[in-house]
């Protein structure tokens, strides 16, 4: 069912946790849905130098907000930005199509703690606000 | 993380009622029937006069481990089948009578979307309530029954939570309204004891592989006299009331299983309860917020049912899976869904706690070892998967 | 009548059509998937997920041997299954379209029945004829088909009289109006080549306990775009298409014994073909006022089908019995009925001539020796019964 | 499916053939239904010291005939009248439902040898003629 990166990476996730005071956080998805992911980023110099995830869900759900911090680390926001799911699903080597909204929370976790780190320095965001 | 990837030599099966392995002595009485007894009971030489002897034996096997007559019994492919046709067949032949069918709203999908076929075709269908462990009231079953209800169909017992239903009352205002009672007695063959006559059942479903018996062979028992149509149409079979070569080999395990798994009843019911209930003691004492769902007592000896607040059921599986521990977050049937159970829905749990369940059902291979493995394992199990959960008990106080 | 009774030391099974043994490679393959691959293919440990991949492995077998694509596969508990689904399926999901069914009056009850069930719910059904040889011709389906028609269903190859139908030309004619074929081939597989995309096939029976599988399991074969409504409901097994625990064992007997009987088909055909030809020949040569039933060359290489006027099927069956020969009169499913053949009465033959039909279906493990025996035995049997028979020649002449 | 009584009653038929100048004849049933039965009779100073059968159908058509035939020899032609279809049934040790219909032709088929003599003697008939 999962392909061997997505079991590695929820048998062994990577940054895993939370980044105290982050300077950027977001939070997706619902309990209703028995998903939610809590992303939180360490920032300097509008690089992302530190991500951490927490995720209630499925084993997809936690691969996928593991492989999608390890894919921000060290790149600048407009980078991180542009990591679409499709790139979390191909560096998980795939995902079962009822499991694709997984890495589509991922990005929108990314999405939103930027989105937060933004918002609180006065820059533009994806919403306007 | 090493110690989550330990597995045991021997691993531990605890999703028995998912399915059962095929008992040996009953693949034994089967392999015959494959390759040298292996004539279609239909024809009329001495090849095929065996296999319709074998096919009756089975049909009063299953017929004695329920209560009826032999020529009550019918056999199908499996339980979804035997639900499948009672329901479009009682509903198809009572056409004149009636378009109302009265359920729970805690059946297996086999009932649940026969009923929802029935609703496309103009049929209407009472789903009813039931209680915050998984029971229908009685009470409600009389109160859903109109002049147009044609079927109550309320099952035996449940796969997800073990819940067993008080059929007997329900058949009984069900009766007293003339209405005929379908049980879903899939999980019951086995493990509570069934009798047609006493409890006033009209229709059982029932399926091998639940009981030691083989995977695609189950039977529909039907009262004489109920009016029921066909379901498959073809061939003579079955007294002309279900077509197709009939699955000897697969028949014949059922009968043997089911003789199997009623005589050892009394002996193997309480041993499994005892399991159970250190189960269900041991988790709800070392792992904090944890609800059992389902009845306290009115359970099957086999099911364990338990809500982990915080985290994700398939996680939980496949953690357990890592360690050698096979389970189900409810019926094996919609582990690829992204919904929560309608069963636990049901009782009345929030979807968030449903998505943390998990259901352990013993067989009678598990030994208290297996018990002991999994009460050890699964705490740690769960506290790992909590803390990546950002959700705890801070957050919701 | 000593040697009438004379049992030889190893029986002649010559009825093929009705069943046939499972081979033993593939009784092989099944044994595992009884006691320790038993896991249900729809949970997600490791246990279920070896059995979801021998359940894809023979999914591939399946549609590799009729040139489908694996997705188009759906596995049934047979071919009575398979056919009802097919037309009842297609039915339930045109209603809008139309409520009209062509199928020829040669059919197997499987599609016979499942349309007349429909006609009840006020589907209108066209029977057509069949020539002498009991061919459906193309042009007959043409002319039958009409704004309403949502599908048309013709056999590969009739069970009775092994009539090899123009399933290609009949397809041809039913898409240039847009209707969808379904052909129940579960006489053809393993028989005749069968390819979907060539011969234009959008909806397909096969059986596995025709061709070496085990019975109880068979499949639909659906073309991508086809529509076709639920007939199993319930769980979310088979894409959603087909609920019900999949027969694990069944399944993969049935991919196993596909794969055999496709691959083996060249070498196997004409060995057959060349028994069945003799048979033929000797008996019509030995025995006077015979009559072979179906067409002389597009039938299957196995099937001997032979009108003895004077006597009647049944005793001819049993006498043959009683010297180690399983033989048939028609279908299996209908030995236990009055009525003549349905088929032999459409393709023209007086009642009383079809009453005295004997099919013989030659299999694998036929030798020489065995067509050797039947030749000197049958017309013996035909002579003594013959004998017993107020109806003679002279009576006719 | 079949008793032994049937089996042996098909397998060795006893009184099978044709009287030749019998004294009554009969014969019922149908080549359509796949069941024509002939009864000839010898008949002495009203009894029945000879019965033969010819018959067209199934194991238990023939049985039936068989039987039906020894069960008559020997007796009066009332006597003869008086054996129903059940006596046949039982003395066969039964026959599966869907063949009584077999019985029911050896009786019919009694009826009318028996009736065939009495209409050549004068004698009334049971269909009165
Ligand atoms: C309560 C209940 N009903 C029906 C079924 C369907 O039976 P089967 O899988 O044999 O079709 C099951 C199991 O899957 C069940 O647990
Ligand atoms: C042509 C044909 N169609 C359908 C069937 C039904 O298949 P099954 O017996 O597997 O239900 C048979 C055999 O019985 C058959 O010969």
């Amino acid at each position: 069912m999962y392909s061997e990166q997505v079991m590695d990476h929820f048998m062994n996730p990577r940054n895993m946790g939370e980044i105290p005071d982050a300077d950027g956080a977001g939070e997706v998805g619902n309990p209703t849905c028995g998903d939610i992911m809590r992303i939180t980023l360490r920032i300097e110099e509008n690089r992302i130098v530190d991500a951490k995830f927490k995720t209630f869900g499925c084993a997809a759900a936690i691969a996928s907000s593991s492989m999608a911090t390890e894919l921000i680390r060290g790149k600048t926001l407009d980078e991180a930005w542009a990591v679409t799911n499709r790139a979390v699903v191909e560096a998980l080597e795939g995902l079962p199509p009822q499991k694709l909204h997984c890495s589509v929370l991922a990005e929108e976790g990314i999405h939103k703690a930027i989105d937060d780190y933004r918002a609180r320095h006065g820059m533009p965001t994806a919403n306007g606000g | 993380m090493n110690s989550m990837t330990d597995r045991r030599s021997r691993p531990v099966y605890m999703d028995h009622a998912a399915t059962t392995p095929v008992r040996p002595e009953v693949v034994e009485e089967m392999l015959p029937c494959f390759s040298e007894r292996f004539g279609n009971p239909s024809s009329i030489y001495a090849l095929a006069r065996e296999a319709r002897v074998t096919l009756e034996k089975a049909r009063g096997q299953v017929a004695t481990a329920i209560g009826a007559r032999p020529e009550e019994i019918f056999f199908t492919s499996g339980g979804t089948e035997a639900d499948n046709w009672a329901i479009k067949g009682v509903a198809a032949a009572n056409k004149k009578k009636g378009d109302h069918i009265v359920t729970s709203s805690i059946e297996h999908h086999a009932v649940l979307h026969a009923c929802r076929a029935l609703e496309k075709q103009g049929y209407r269908v009472t789903y009813l309530p039931v209680d915050e462990f998984g029971r229908v009231d009685p009470a409600a079953v009389e109160e859903a029954i109109t002049d147009k209800t044609i079927l109550v169909s309320v099952m035996a017992a449940n796969n997800e939570i073990g819940t067993i239903q008080p059929v007997a009352a329900i058949a009984k205002v069900a009766h007293d309204r003339g209405v005929p009672l379908h049980t879903d007695a899939v999980q019951a063959i086995g493990a509570i004891p069934i009798d047609v006559d006493s409890m006033g059942i009209d229709l059982l479903a029932l399926s091998a592989h639940k009981f030691g018996g083989p995977k695609g062979t189950g039977a529909l028992y039907v009262r004489r006299g109920t009016r029921i149509g066909t379901f498959m149409d073809g061939g003579a079979q079955e007294r002309g009331r279900r077509a197709g070569t009939e699955n000897v080999p697969g028949i014949v395990g059922l009968g043997r299983a089911i003789e199997l798994a009623t005589a050892e009843m009394p002996q193997k019911a309480p041993r499994l309860a005892a399991m159970r209930d250190r189960l269900i003691q041991g988790l709800l004492e070392t792992i904090p917020d944890t609800r059992l769902n389902g009845h306290p007592s009115e359970r099957l000896a086999n099911n364990v049912n338990v809500a982990f607040r915080y985290v994700e059921g398939e996680s939980i599986l496949l953690m357990l899976d890592a360690l050698g521990i096979a389970a189900s977050t409810g019926s094996a049937c919609t582990s690829a869904s992204l919904e929560p159970s309608h069963v636990l829905t049901a009782c009345g749990l929030p979807p968030e706690h449903a998505h943390g369940s998990l259901r352990l059902t013993l067989g009678p291979r598990n030994t208290e070892e297996d018990v002991d493995y999994v009460l050890s394992v699964l705490p740690r199990v769960i506290e790992r998967l909590r803390k990546m959960s950002p959700l705890s008990p801070e957050r919701y106080a």
